[in-house]
């Protein structure tokens, strides 16, 4: 209950004059700005990834996780649906499920024992009828009005999606054909085997995340280790890839020789070292498993949810915001079923380039935390993304590009009337 | 086993165990503070296994590691890239290591240990020192020709989230 | 200084259609509403907790305390009066009183030294006059008008209270005849003897902790401790008594037999486990020292204070709200006079019912907890307290009911004019 | 006291005692790090005392305890109370015990031991690992025919509030 | 962003009718007055002291600083002419230094490797001309105009300041001819040694630090240590001088035996302690090596310097306020080039009088705390500051005097038009 | 060095070295935390240098201490200093000292050691316990015939800001 709606026609929000090449400090750390996104965009025409369906195999089977900030369980009722309902009492409020994960018949209330089902149905208050005919509900006590706040709920190859608009197109409709297939390149129809987590917060605001896998450009020039050994340099076979609405996006590279980099381009990549080598290069085999042109894509998939396919690592990334300074990122690393035991320690070796002690993760995490840093300390100032004008905005095929980015706000600001 | 000039009182062979295996990880934890990465990939035989991992994780038998070696290669990789390819924050580091139990030498010389570590950390731009990561490490040491060694160091952490980044093994 | 006033007058505060039955959540998580508590209810027509005489036997005794978020200074002075002033310099404003209690002669400001007299009086300044006729304070400084801000005080059975209105009736006729009888029966003229103290905070709304209290309907379900081992059953003798105004309350219950519950009550009762038994059960023993057909009895004393007596462990509670998300209490836990030693070891062992880590205090903390967390992670909702509708508020005999909360809400609204 | 086969250097016993108790409180910490509540009531004897409270209370003498326990019975009524009935959210603790001082074995063969000890807590809904609660364990422990137990053991915590609730005994 | 401009137009920004004898608790507490310090204050007309040249002797020496809080570095170029940039990259917005200092050829961002030069021009854009003729910038990309904020700079006698301000005048006019000369009484043209740093935080507003140190009355009360030991006592030779707009002053006094202060002097401070003495003496020694009448000075230079001789241990303080109730304090101890080492050890014993851990600076880091506590506690109120009557504001020769805070904030109102 | 009867095995002379200066830091935290500060000057030489600074000052060789002391007189007045002149709020303090690393005896009888140490504040007007300050002991001890003392104590603390006051030694 802040005074947002009304701050936000206050000129301060004016967006800058030079368009979608700029984009300007309040987007990122202002409060107004940020209770908006939770509503139009966590809690609006959104579908919010919550869960892959291995994690909740059984009936009965539940998982904490959420949709913007707002905590949800996740269950699988007896019927084999899955159910998404808010964690949150209708009695008295209390966040009732404390458990990360668990497999339960129903959901008791810790503080009167109020009980749910599992698709969230009030199943039960107790001495709701009274004692010795005093007191409890009044008669006209309605059970079904009274059950907990559901989310509409679909899936799509064993992954979970929530959302509080009831009138959502399909999955397959949101994401548009050319995400649709690099989703399906990466869960190609085989059952998952869930590897672990990571959790992490991040200092910054959650659109950076989506920006940084927006932004090939970054990717050619931060990460030493990337670009030494190969798996992405500016020049070799890539795409970054935009839908229509420019709110999903797909970073697709082929590995290469980092060796046969041109001699120019190699010049301006400070972050190319010569003759490098590794103690164990096979962590950095890739094993070629997908039907896909490319060896590595980072999918962000709008609003909260990252497909990482790096090689043979493979992660979802799930994007919790805990205000505009900062998120929390939650990580679900995966295999197939079928995968040998060696192909199941491939993945967790190569595991460490990605994650918060990943070689290229940590970086990720310290550069987006530096750009938080710069606009709490020396605010009110605006970003300059301004590379390959002769894309507007959008795919683009060169890793010299901020094409996305600016594509990305086109559909924010659509969304948030800004 | 140590070789012991006479026959020495076991519960004081025990002792000396301990004392041996307390000054290993205090020489460790100073190695990080210091970030001595080289010095901290020789505290490995060959063969160690290294993990990084949350309670989360290790509750639910799941395999995956923030820091996943099998091999000292990879430990030596791992300090390679930290201190020649990745781009981190400058930051002081503590590490606090406590409540040691060693178990007594089992069959292939195995000896192994837990003991609780509290990893501190100051970074140059926040105020405050803050726990960074407190767990517990399941060690294996052997005795080799060149020392006591980890043949296998589970680092695992109670924190749920990790703040922002691991940049420095613990 | 916010904006809270102009701000409470937003429709956003409207009260919800339904009336009594609902509690919307910017209650309990708003800062003008808190900001507007503070004015005018803690500093406003009402009684303060603040010390028990106990506390400060001797003249110049003092112990630190606070009315509403407001620390204060509670002194016993020369002439025995109990003097309540504000811990604020009135020069350049400096916290004064650092420690806990203690015992003086007079209060010394550590910056420049001012020194107050014990009822609050200024009674010299440093170089009052200068030095060589130079420098000083002017001739026509009032010493008498610059004393420090103080409180009205008034006892009753040793325990001491404070306002900041000057116009306030006396505590008698504020608690009511019934909520009177109550305090009388716990404070019944034995000298009390201070046994020690509990300090926790508690993330969440201070008014949280007085519904706990006023709701006995959560104590026969959420305490499996409570109800195994009959201390509070529903169906068994109790009362949930609110004074005329509804601000005050309290709930009192005869302990008894849980195995000769009637089967359907127990049915109801998830929290009742069969066969449960005590490695030592002596110390759930009730010694009946007190005038009274209760064996517990809570009462909450509006606004700060909740007077416990759990069989024989007996103790203060005072509120010292932090925020609307967290407050802090202090507990002060004392027997009587004349105590045997065994007595007193009865007390100190039943004291493992309540406080932070009591069988029942962690309990009711850990749930007022959950229902913080649920308001400010799921926002904008309401609460439901539509139990036991033959009562439209206060007092009930049935312990299935939220009366006493209604009733609370009554006088809340009309105070705080919403 | 130990039974030593041949006669120790009594320095070399003193060192023996320390470590004794030192792994002690080690297994202690153990147990109630991984809530064996049932493991961490065999430490005590029949006629121990446990007790938490605050530096403040102890301080003043004022005997109240958040915890109060003048008999195994009742340790064992507190660890069946949060086994068996009590509600409290899910957490992660890791206790940290330091600085021992052991004072030569007393008349009745009471050994009065002091340590400090920090307790860090994690719960699932906040981010970060907290100070819990710290302080020092006032002990007397006794050597008995199932092995060292600890008579009386006082907790002393420097924390002047509590969060919010204490679940897991110290 | 917040709406502190329309907000500070409220009436309760009135100040007292008292006039300067008052300063109201929203001076040091509130959120929108601290934001327009920083834009009115330390981003406005004022010179801000940044480091010593002796910290940055070489070419492509740098040190990380702040100006107000917005960090800033301060660099040798290859002219050996020094520059201030913000540190805050043109591209996206990252606080690309992040050591504390030392010495390069250029700054380069980590995130996308955008290099500038020493004096903040920009001069490297990675792939700035795309790859294979795709991407990069747009052709008409001007890099002179994307270069890093940069401040004016100035110095004096090896000190060095900066300014947002265009139109400053000369750093001897901003100090005035008093001032001017105290500083250089201390920075007398010898080269300066450094011995190190102390940093702290303050839970205190900044302001009450240069008030500490206009406030000679708190020193002859507050600390026990330099009464008793004679290095400043009420009715010794000393001086409070302000310069003509007030804003800076010095607090001047000569050491003197304190066991001659006469006995109605001594009388009145309670911090004088008879027969008191030091197991080693000598660090209290007093070298007089500066031409000035005086043992002991501070200067408090608006807004963010205080120049500390403290007989002979010297050092640089720097306020960076980091909102309305803290600030961070960075001390730069020195000596001079040419100082024996007996004279160094004698500068680093007599360090223990000040500094976090010092003596007397330990004193005044509580007594500004406990100030913040009690206005935030207790707030609303006002502060006394009317010692002194026969001086309106500004110089005064009696401790007993708080003339020198009056002319402060003569000039603050001005400033801040409030 | 210590004089021992029978000759002993020198690794267990190591160990008794090591529980000595362990021991040592022990009594020497609880002077600190109980605020004994004339115990806490007896722990020092005539001649001692005690120190404590930042890591930022030790690693560019800074001589700057926030206490500078190089004489156990100085030392002295610190304690009288704060003991009788110094103005500060009450607060509770908890050294908790690990990781010790003791070198075998040198020249002259000196022992150098190392230890890291976090200490734990508690003001009566904040909730929490905070870390006040985290850092390691550089120390010389030497055998007197009053005991073990510290010839040498430099007190480097990883914080980069110190938390408003530091009213007690380290
Ligand atoms: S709050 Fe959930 S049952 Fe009452
Ligand atoms: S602030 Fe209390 S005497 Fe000055
Ligand atoms: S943010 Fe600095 S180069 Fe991109
Ligand atoms: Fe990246
Ligand atoms: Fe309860
Ligand atoms: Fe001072």
């Amino acid at each position: 209950m802040t005074d947002g709606p009304a701050k936000l026609r206050d000129p301060r929000y004016r967006w800058p004059e030079a368009g979608l090449t700029r984009v300007p400090d309040w987007v990122y750390t202002d409060a107004a700005v940020y209770q908006r996104e939770v509503e139009r965009i966590f809690h609006g025409q959104t579908w919010n990834y919550v869960a892959l369906e291995a994690e909740i195999p059984n009936p009965g089977d539940f998982i904490r996780s959420n949709v913007g900030p707002t905590p949800v369980v996740v269950v699988r009722g007896a019927g084999n649906a899955i159910h998404v309902v808010e964690n949150r009492c209708a009695h008295r409020a209390a966040e009732f499920c404390r458990t990360l994960s668990g497999t339960t018949k129903e959901f008791v209330c810790p503080y009167h024992q109020w009980t749910y089902t599992l698709d969230g149905g009030l199943k039960a208050v107790p001495f709701r009828r009274g004692v010795a005919g005093k007191g409890g509900m009044p008669a006209d006590f309605d059970m079904q009005a009274r059950g907990l706040k559901r989310l509409n709920v679909t899936t799509h190859r064993g992954v979970v999606f929530a959302s509080y608009a009831d009138d959502m197109e399909p999955l397959t409709e949101y994401l548009g054909p050319e995400i649709l297939r690099e989703f399906e390149a990466t869960f190609d129809g085989r059952c998952l085997t869930i590897l672990g987590h990571y959790r992490h917060t991040l200092p910054g605001n959650w659109k950076l995340y989506h920006e940084n896998l927006k932004d090939p450009y970054h990717a050619t020039l931060l990460h030493t280790f990337l670009v030494t050994f190969g798996l992405l340099v500016a020049g070799n076979k890539s795409l970054m890839l935009a839908d229509a609405t420019g709110r999903h996006g797909v970073m697709a590279s082929a590995k290469s020789d980092a060796t046969k980099v041109a001699a120019d381009v190699r010049g301006e990549m400070r972050a190319y070292k010569e003759g490098m080598t590794l103690a164990e290069p096979r962590f950095m085999d890739f094993v070629d498993e997908f039907d896909s042109p490319w060896s590595v894509t980072m999918a962000t998939i709008w609003p909260n949810l990252i497909v990482q396919r790096e090689m043979n690592t493979l992660g979802i990334r799930q994007i919790v915001p805990t205000g505009p300074h900062e998120f929390i990122m939650k990580w679900t690393m995966f295999g197939f079923e079928g995968d040998s035991e060696e192909m199941t320690r491939h993945r967790l070796r190569q595991g460490n380039l990605m994650g918060p002690a990943g070689f290229l993760g940590l970086e990720d995490n310290e550069a987006i935390k530096f750009v938080q840093d710069g606009m709490q300390r020396v605010p009110d100032g605006e970003h300059v993304v301004e590379l390959d004008p002769q894309t507007a905005y959008g795919t683009s095929d060169t890793l010299i590009s901020e094409a996305a980015i600016r594509g990305m706000y086109r559909h924010w600001r659509e969304v948030m009337d800004l | 086993m140590l070789d012991i000039p006479t026959p020495l009182d076991p519960r004081l062979a025990t002792l000396l165990l301990h004392h041996e295996i307390d000054q290993f990880n205090a020489r460790y934890a100073a190695a990080l503070d210091a970030q001595r990465l080289g010095e901290w990939t020789e505290m490995f035989t060959e063969d160690a296994f290294y993990l990084v991992t949350s309670r989360e994780n290790a509750d639910r038998n799941q395999p995956v590691g923030l820091i996943y070696c099998d091999s000292r290669a990879m430990i030596r990789d791992r300090a390679f890239a930290l201190e020649k390819t990745a781009m981190f924050a400058p930051r002081y580091l503590r590490h606090i290591i406590g409540n040691l139990m060693v178990q007594p030498e089992g069959e292939m010389g195995d000896i192994r240990a837990t003991a609780n570590y509290v990893v501190l950390q100051v970074l140059f731009d926040r105020p405050d020192a803050t726990l960074h990561q407190i767990g517990v490490y399941h060690d294996i040491f052997r005795h080799t020709q060149d020392g006591l060694k980890l043949r296998e160091r589970r680092c695992i952490y109670d924190n749920l989230l990790v703040p922002n980044a691991l940049c420095i093994p613990v």
